[in-house]
């Protein structure tokens, strides 16, 4: 469909800063395809926030990192023109081009934590934009610096401008990085993925701040990102791409609301919605696993001058978990979320309290006798690259388990291609390694790998949050459907209250290592009792439907 | 891509493989090329090289010939290299593993231990040594191993250290696998490739060491190594310079072709997936 | 009745000195040259080992001093009368004399220095002073040694490295090894001790008051301590070093520096020791223990071979236990030629079974590893199976001073006279754990026992020669030790540097009359 | 403050694990065959019984091993290290006259290594897959590989003996008198060959550190945002990779510095340079025990030192550090 040309002409009325035209990039030898972008053409309008949306590997970034110059070794734009101001940066002789970062287009990158010179104060590497044009005083520029950290809302900004970038939080980071890009008034702001490795509640901090600013300064925002969520939230104008190529292209509240391509309504059905979740009957039986006071203190080694520091990450910990349920664990970084899921499986050992399982006490077990407990709880893991041994056969892998625990091998083989069928990847994936798998697939491993010992519980740990939303939608179906087969009991940690809604019964919502407020999903989402929880619910992306658009 | 692929992208490695391919067929074809003792005093001493038919490189001080000493050598410094490589590894790997795998306790006594022994200057520890016990190959290898496995212990403990926590290891604790399994099925395996290519290195610096020791005379005189030959010939050096030269190169050129070869199985080992995603 | 016999030598003493000069001497200088290795000391008598003498006999001296041909001549003493049983030596002193600090010397430091310093630390000295009943100062400058017996060798035994005179008024009642003055040696030489400076250089200068008329001609000279044989060739070569005595350069390099111009080579200044290279053989055990297996050895090593290649010719392949520059040998002895058909029959008739033995190399250089290395592939040659067992010095002395080897090389000095330097070796009563200097080999005869004994008493010396001639032959048979060489060590200089070598010491007292003609 | 307490607790720690140290090496040296009385007797030429255990009792040698052991610990506690059995003299002063002379050469070494070193590699970073980048580590990588006592000989062959540039050996010219000036001139060209040689080895390992160090550095997500900042390469280059590309190369410093007394062994000898290591071969060899145990307390300590030194360097370099605290 001509998507692409209409939207081009449609707002050529207002001023253009960026328009890309027809820019194909070739990717080097060897790579899965030929082009990460193919006839990419879209345009970025002054005061106006244009989202890029796609999964992993849809080439998203890829026009921005034209724009900017900052393409990886290797690849590099074979034709069509990328006009920022009129003049073809692709032709721009390095030098000029140069001149244009940071002065006329300012960016920001998804990883705070790693996007900042570690060993430089932030004050000096703000200067440094300054610096980098030729503008200003050594003096000046700290001024201005100041100035910079005020404006994006850095707590203590007198404090900020000469600490380091450890010192500060990943939300501080950014804002930082967003002062950076910032300095020096660029026409064009580019956002690669700003937010993803943010907390919920700092997300929406950081997405008001760009909009903000964008409004205040009449900026023209290239928005990259994976959420539909977030486009909701600051959107314009979105642009969805898949594999390189542009599948749809509009006004944000249009493709939101009535999108056209099969696979952009795919998109935005998959994320998970955020209508009430279905009302669950918990069938009250005894409960399965029950959880007493439980603490956990963590405890930084005192080393030769250091001095010991304590963290309390659980924090006097109740619950009760009936069988056959399944209970959402959510809370942002540092809640201690994971730390329970951690010692409900024993892989951190609870200072006091006790974990009875069908009325066994666990927390207190060591060792062998430990070892020969542990195929009662099994747990799925967040990284579906760091969760498989690279060096083992898929098949293995699974196969270890029931081998640990006495079973044959030829036997443990066996179950593990039934166990592969089971979460749809066919028994002959048994003599493959891992590698050879996507992310999504090897989560399905892992889910395999959790089963093999047919626990009583399972925990998995943000075992969707590494995926892509329509990978995502997938994994969950499978696990919601075994949890029917199986009549599996689940306890799932995850950060996105969404995720939560979807497939819990219950849910528990953590912070600073305590319970805040538990209940039934329904009523976490429709009655929350606390302000945490209803802060948490106020910060997920798009909650409140399409409206930054019109505004 | 296959490994050998990605080994051969590095043209350097690729030379540095047939230099050491080359090394180690002279090192084999040595007893078949000059079957009698290289000790064997054959001809006029301080025969230069070419000057005579049968002494492609001359003869030394005593007029034995210096190609079957070279060769000889090979063999005995291959061997010196790589055994005591091979025990650094057996003390090295193990007390790297214990340590980084537990951590606590037994890490804090395993690296003071090493550290204890880092403070000692190698090559002195290593003369010492060889002094104690007298110098011979036995003693030769025993010493080299004895002041190179800090390195390995540090490598494999950090190996672990960042492995031990993978959540491909916690799910074989999970699965109840014991501590030994995992060690060597999960981790292990996976430290291989730095080990790999840490232990060429070491072969490397091994025949360094050798060389220098029998430089300093405590070679083991029943063996010809080239470390031996340069020793020998240094006192010649001004009226034989080609004494000292071929051996000098014949070390130049192996502990040369092992770091290539390191660098090369270090791009094919550690291929950059394992850094990013 | 006293024969005028002193007086005669030194007559000839003072021939030779005189006949020796080259043009007369111009005074002034300083002369670089080497020791090796750095001594432990420089007080002799408390030290003796090589690098001491070489430096401390410049600073102390003996009653006398020997020709080349280990003829005495005057020193402290100016003259001495020799008994007709041989039994009493009176030593007349010079009056002129002072130690460095300025106190005269008397013949009460003869006396201190022989009766209580020497019996104390010197064991060479000891082995001399055995044979002496009494030693008395019969006035202020005349000293009378009784002997128990007649002793041949004793008038070459006041060499100043073995018999050196010490300052009693420093030394007397004192705790002579943490006497203060021994950072700061006192003597009685032609230099004085100026500086040490480890690990680089001793620097001994000229004693003015020295009491002989114009000597020493030089203002001084530095001994350089360079520890790597190459270096001290450069050090040599670049002209920094003017006089390398024997032993401080590694053989290989003497053709190359003596071809040098204005670079002279003398083999001569090291009579007095004469070093004889040995193979100690293990008599007690193992195929060692057998005769006809030592013989073999004898027969299987190319000696010449060694001469000419290790030692570049200098130096001489000795007849048997007896060498060329010790008084008294047997020269009608059947020579062990290189011949190693007659080694294989000797082992053939012992019928050796191949049975491993070791050959433990001297660890004083290169010269001897390469030794070590040709006689072990000689003995391979004729069917013995001979490892080498490498060792550092330590590790040499632990195993001959336990005995614990097969074949074992060494070199002793000979100081002149069988009964000081090579009875030594043979004498049953000289078997003793714990030195590899004395009876090593454990070989045992009472026959040469007798003979060495009554030999080193027997007066006059025609009456000792008919009895070490009868000892060679047993020898020459038994092989006790195997009798490699007698080291050539040659001492170079730069020409320009005059009577160096003016004794049979060489450079160890050498400097006393060497100048430099500029 | 942090590092006044950092300090005073590794001191701590030292003291321990260097008394750790001078009773292991007490053992070592104890099971060497032959003792030094047997080695003295030996040189002296002749000697009997009576000689030896003189000897012996003057060294206390005759004492059960655990009485010595005993004596010798509690000496080094007062800071005595006894009297060298060979040259009769206190060991502190024979190794404070040697220290100097070590000191000076492999400091000088060290220095020239490390700059040299980071400097070639940076060049090398900058040139990846340039014939003059190749060049570059082509020549690291065989000075890496070419043993350092072989290039001490051919060194002192071509430049000391064939040109006559350079004295071949020692600290000084012997017997020139120089003082003041001409004396620091006259070290200097001492100098140069030793220093040279012992660093080339070094060099080459800095070169080839700095290099891989500097091109992980580049990959770091800081540099893009340096880039986006529009900044020059050249200031990327040493502001933001090198920066960051030192703090391995610092630790791998310090480890050299440590090693600095034992690895001069080598150069020393061929070089006649009166320094530790040689004193420590000599000792070796002579079974100076005091002598021997001494250097190796003191080039331990050195390697103690020098490790808080590069904590604390470290700790400069790296804020994040000093955040642990």
């Amino acid at each position: 469909m001509p998507v692409t040309t209409d939207s081009a002409t449609e707002h050529s009325s207002a001023e253009t800063v960026l328009s890309i035209r027809d820019l194909s990039v070739a990717l080097p030898k060897g790579a899965d395809r030929a082009l990460a972008v193919e006839d990419v053409s879209y345009d970025v309008n002054r005061g106006e926030i244009m989202c890029v949306v796609g999964e992993s590997g849809s080439g998203k970034s890829m026009a921005a990192n034209t724009v900017m110059g900052l393409l990886p070794k290797g690849v590099h734009p074979v034709q069509g023109e990328v006009n920022f101001l009129g003049q073809n940066v692709i032709t721009l002789p390095e030098k000029q081009h140069r001149a244009l970062r940071g002065l006329k287009i300012g960016m920001i990158f998804q990883e705070p934590m790693t996007a900042l010179n570690p060993l430089m104060r932030v004050g000096a590497q703000i200067a440094e934009v300054f610096e980098a044009h030729g503008q200003l005083t050594p003096k000046q520029r700290q001024e201005r610096a100041l100035e910079l950290l005020i404006e994006v809302g850095i707590p203590q900004p007198e404090k900020a401008i000469s600490a380091y970038p450890f010192e500060l939080s990943g939300g501080q980071r950014q804002r930082v990085m967003i002062a950076m890009a910032l300095a020096l008034e660029p026409v064009l702001l580019i956002a690669d993925e700003p937010t993803t490795a943010l907390d919920v509640t700092t997300q929406a901090q950081i997405l008001e701040l760009i909009r903000d600013l964008q409004r205040r300064r009449g900026m023209a925002v290239m928005f990259i990102t994976h959420d539909f969520g977030v486009v909701a939230e600051v959107a314009n104008r979105v642009c969805v791409m898949r594999h390189g190529k542009i599948v749809e292209i509009g006004e944000a509240k249009d493709v939101l609301e009535n999108p056209q391509n099969p696979y952009t309504k795919a998109l935005i059905a998959a994320i998970p919605s955020n209508a009430v979740p279905p009302h669950r009957e918990t069938s009250q039986v005894a409960p399965l696993l029950e959880i007493k006071q439980l603490n956990k203190v963590f405890r930084s080694r005192g080393g030769w001058f250091k001095s010991a520091r304590e963290v309390r990450a659980l924090d006097d910990i109740s619950l009760t978990l009936a069988r056959g349920e399944t209970m959402g664990i959510v809370g942002e970084s540092g809640s201690g979320k994971s730390t329970l899921g951690r010692c409900v499986v024993r892989l951190e050992h609870p200072d006091s309290g006790e974990l009875l399982l069908d009325g066994v006490n666990l927390s207190q077990l060591k060792g062998d006798a430990l070892r020969r407990e542990r195929h009662r709880v099994q747990m799925i893991f967040q990284d579906p690259y760091a969760s498989l041994n690279p060096r083992t056969r898929v098949g293995m892998a699974i196969a270890q388990g029931p081998m640990a625990n006495g079973t044959p091998k030829a036997a443990a083989l066996k179950q593990a291609g039934e166990l592969l069928d089971l979460v749809g990847l066919g028994a002959s994936a048994v003599e493959r390694f891992p590698h050879e798998f996507s992310g999504g697939q090897r989560q399905r491993i892992g889910i395999a790998r959790a089963l093999a010992l047919n626990p009583e519980l399972i925990v998995a740990d943000e075992a969707v949050s590494a995926l892509d939303v329509s990978i995502q939608a997938q994994v969950l179906e499978l696990l919601e459907e075994l949890k029917q087969r199986l009549s599996l009991s689940l306890l799932f940690i995850t950060h996105d209250l969404r995720v939560a809604a979807q497939i819990c019964d219950r849910i528990v919502v953590m912070q600073h290592g305590r319970i805040v407020e538990q209940g039934s999903a329904e009523q976490i989402f429709l009655h929350p009792k606390e302000a945490y929880t209803q802060s948490l619910l106020d910060a997920i992306p798009g909650r409140q439907a399409p409206v930054a658009a019109t505004a | 891509m296959s490994f050998f692929a990605r080994f051969a992208q590095n043209r350097g490695a690729l030379i540095g493989l047939i230099i050491l391919l080359l090394i180690i067929v002279m090192a084999i074809l040595a007893p078949l090329l000059f079957p009698e003792s290289p000790w064997r005093m054959v001809q006029r001493p301080f025969l230069p090289p070419l000057s005579q038919e049968g002494f492609l490189l001359g003869t030394d001080t005593m007029g034995r010939n210096v190609a079957a000493g070279l060769m000889h050598g090979a063999w005995v410094s291959l061997l010196i290299g790589l055994v005591s490589t091979s025990v650094a590894l057996l003390i090295g790997v193990p007390l790297g593993a214990i340590a980084g795998y537990y951590g606590g306790l037994v890490d804090d006594f395993l690296m003071r231990f090493t550290e204890f022994f880092q403070t000692i200057p190698n090559f002195a520890l290593a003369i010492v040594l060889v002094a104690i016990m007298q110098p011979s190959i036995t003693s030769i290898v025993l010493a080299i191993a004895l002041v190179s496995w800090p390195p390995v212990a540090r490598l494999v403990r950090a190996e672990f250290m960042s492995l031990r926590h993978r959540e491909y290891v916690e799910a074989a604790r999970l699965v109840g696998q014991t501590n030994s399994t995992i060690i060597l099925r999960q981790i292990l395996p996976n430290t291989l490739s730095p080990i790999i290519v840490l232990a060429s290195l070491m072969v490397a610096t091994a025949i360094l060491l050798e060389s220098a020791l029998s430089f300093l005379g405590l070679g083991d005189p029943n063996v010809m190594s080239w470390g031996y030959m340069i020793g020998a010939a240094r006192t010649v050096i001004r009226q034989a310079w080609w004494l000292s030269f071929f051996p000098g190169v014949a070390i130049l050129l192996t502990v040369l072709a092992l770091n290539l070869v390191g660098e090369g199985l270090d791009d094919a080992l550690n291929p950059k997936l394992s850094r990013e995603r | 009745m006293k024969t005028p016999l002193a007086l005669a030598i030194s007559a000839a003493a003072f021939a030779f000195s005189s006949a020796a000069l080259a043009g007369d001497p111009q005074s002034g200088g300083t002369v670089n040259t080497i020791v090796q290795p750095e001594p432990p000391g420089l007080v002799l008598g408390m030290v003796q080992n090589a690098p001491t003498r070489t430096v401390a006999g410049n600073i102390y001296e003996g009653l006398l001093r020997y020709t080349t041909d280990l003829e005495p001549m005057p020193q402290l003493a100016k003259s001495w009368e020799v008994s007709d049983d041989g039994r009493t030596y009176t030593f007349h002193l010079r009056e002129d004399v002072t130690w460095h600090d300025g106190e005269p010397f008397t013949a009460d430091d003869v006396v201190f220095s022989a009766d209580v310093f020497h019996r104390e630390l010197n064991p060479s000295a000891r082995a001399v002073l055995q044979h002496v009943e009494n030693i008395e100062a019969t006035d202020d400058y005349t000293v009378v040694f009784t002997l128990n017996k007649p002793f041949g060798p004793f008038l070459i035994s006041f060499e100043a490295g073995t018999f050196t005179m010490v300052p009693e008024h420093l030394y007397a009642g004192t705790d002579f090894r943490n006497n203060e003055h021994n950072d700061h040696p006192i003597g009685t030489g032609p230099f004085k001790f100026a500086n040490w400076e480890r690990g680089t250089v001793i620097e001994l200068v000229k004693n003015d008051d020295y009491y002989e008329d114009g000597l020493p001609y030089l203002d001084g000279v530095n001994w350089h301590i360079i520890p790597d044989g190459g270096s001290r060739a450069v050090a040599f070569e670049n002209g920094t070093i003017d006089v390398l005595p024997s032993g401080t350069v590694e053989n290989f390099d003497i053709p190359r520096l003596s071809a040098m111009d204005n670079v002279c080579m003398t083999e001569e200044g090291h009579e007095y020791f004469s070093p004889f290279a040995m193979l100690w053989m293990n008599n007690r055990e193992g195929p060692t223990a057998d005769k006809r297996f030592r013989q073999a050895v004898m027969y299987a090593m190319d000696r010449e071979f060694a001469k000419d290649v290790l030692w570049n010719g200098l130096g001489n392949v000795p007849l048997s236990a007896f060498g060329s520059n010790a008084r008294f040998q047997n020269d009608d002895l059947e020579p062990y030629d290189y011949n190693p058909d007659r080694a294989r029959e000797l082992l053939a008739e012992m019928d050796y079974d191949g049975e491993e033995i070791t050959i433990l190399p001297l660890p004083y250089g290169e010269t001897w590893t390469r030794w070590a290395e040709a006689v072990q592939q000689n003995l391979r040659e004729v069917g013995i199976n001979v490892e080498t067992q490498a060792s550092d010095v330590g590790g040499w002395n632990q195993r001959l001073g336990d005995w614990d080897y097969d074949l074992a090389f060494t070199y002793l000095f000979q100081y002149g006279d069988p009964a000081l330097g090579i009875s030594r070796t043979y004498l049953s009563d000289n078997i003793a754990k714990g030195s590899p200097w004395n009876n090593v080999e454990g070989y045992e005869n009472e026959r040469v026992d007798e003979l060495f004994n009554a030999a080193a008493t027997a007066f006059p010396d025609e009456k000792r020669e008919a009895l070490y001639h009868e000892v060679q032959e047993i020898l020459h048979e038994d092989v006790p030790v195997g009798w490699l060489m007698e080291l050539g060590f040659p001492t170079l200089y730069r020409c320009n540097v005059q009577d160096l070598v003016t004794s049979g010491v060489g450079v160890n007292d050498g400097f006393k009359d060497a100048w430099l003609e500029r | 403050m942090v590092y006044a307490r950092l300090i005073l607790m590794r001191l701590l720690k030292a003291v321990i694990v260097l008394l750790l140290i001078v009773i292991f090496n007490f053992f070592l040296i104890q099971m060497a065959p032959g003792d030094p009385a047997a080695i003295l007797a030996g040189e002296a030429g002749a000697a009997d019984q009576e000689f030896i255990n003189q000897l012996r009792e003057r060294f206390g040698l005759d004492q059960p091993m655990y009485v010595q052991l005993w004596r010798y610990v509690s000496g080094i506690v007062m800071l005595d290290f006894g009297y060298s059995y060979r040259l009769g003299v206190p060991v502190f002063d024979l190794i404070m006259d040697r220290l100097p002379a070590t000191l000076l050469l492999t400091g000088t070494a060290f220095v020239l290594s490390l700059v040299l070193g980071i400097v070639a590699g940076s060049m090398a970073a900058a040139r990846v897959k340039k014939p003059s980048g190749s060049l570059i580590m082509a020549l690291a990588l065989v000075f890496y590989a070419t043993p350092l006592f072989w290039v001490a000989l051919m060194s002192v062959l071509v430049f000391s003996v064939y040109l006559g540039w350079l004295p071949a050996y020692g600290l000084y010219t012997v017997g020139a008198g120089y003082t003041g000036f001409a004396l620091v001139l006259d070290i200097a060209q001492h100098l140069i060959l030793p220093a040279t040689t012992l660093a080339l080895f070094f060099m080459a390992i800095y070169t080839r550190m700095t290099r891989t160090s500097m091109l992980d550095a580049a990959q770091q997500d800081f540099v893009k945002t340096a880039r986006a900042k529009g900044l020059k390469p050249s200031v990327i280059q040493r502001r933001h990779i090198l920066r960051n590309a030192l703090l391995p190369i610092i630790t791998l410093a310090g480890l050299q510095a440590g090693q600095m007394v034992g690895g001069a062994i080598l150069t020393e000898t061929v070089f006649a340079w009166p320094g530790i290591g040689r004193l420590m071969f000599e000792a070796l060899q002579q079974r100076d025990y005091n002598l021997l145990l001494g250097i190796f307390f003191f080039s331990a300590a050195l390697v103690i030192v020098f490790n808080i030194f590069t904590d604390l360097v470290y700790r400069l370099a790296d804020p994040r550090i000093k955040g642990a605290s």
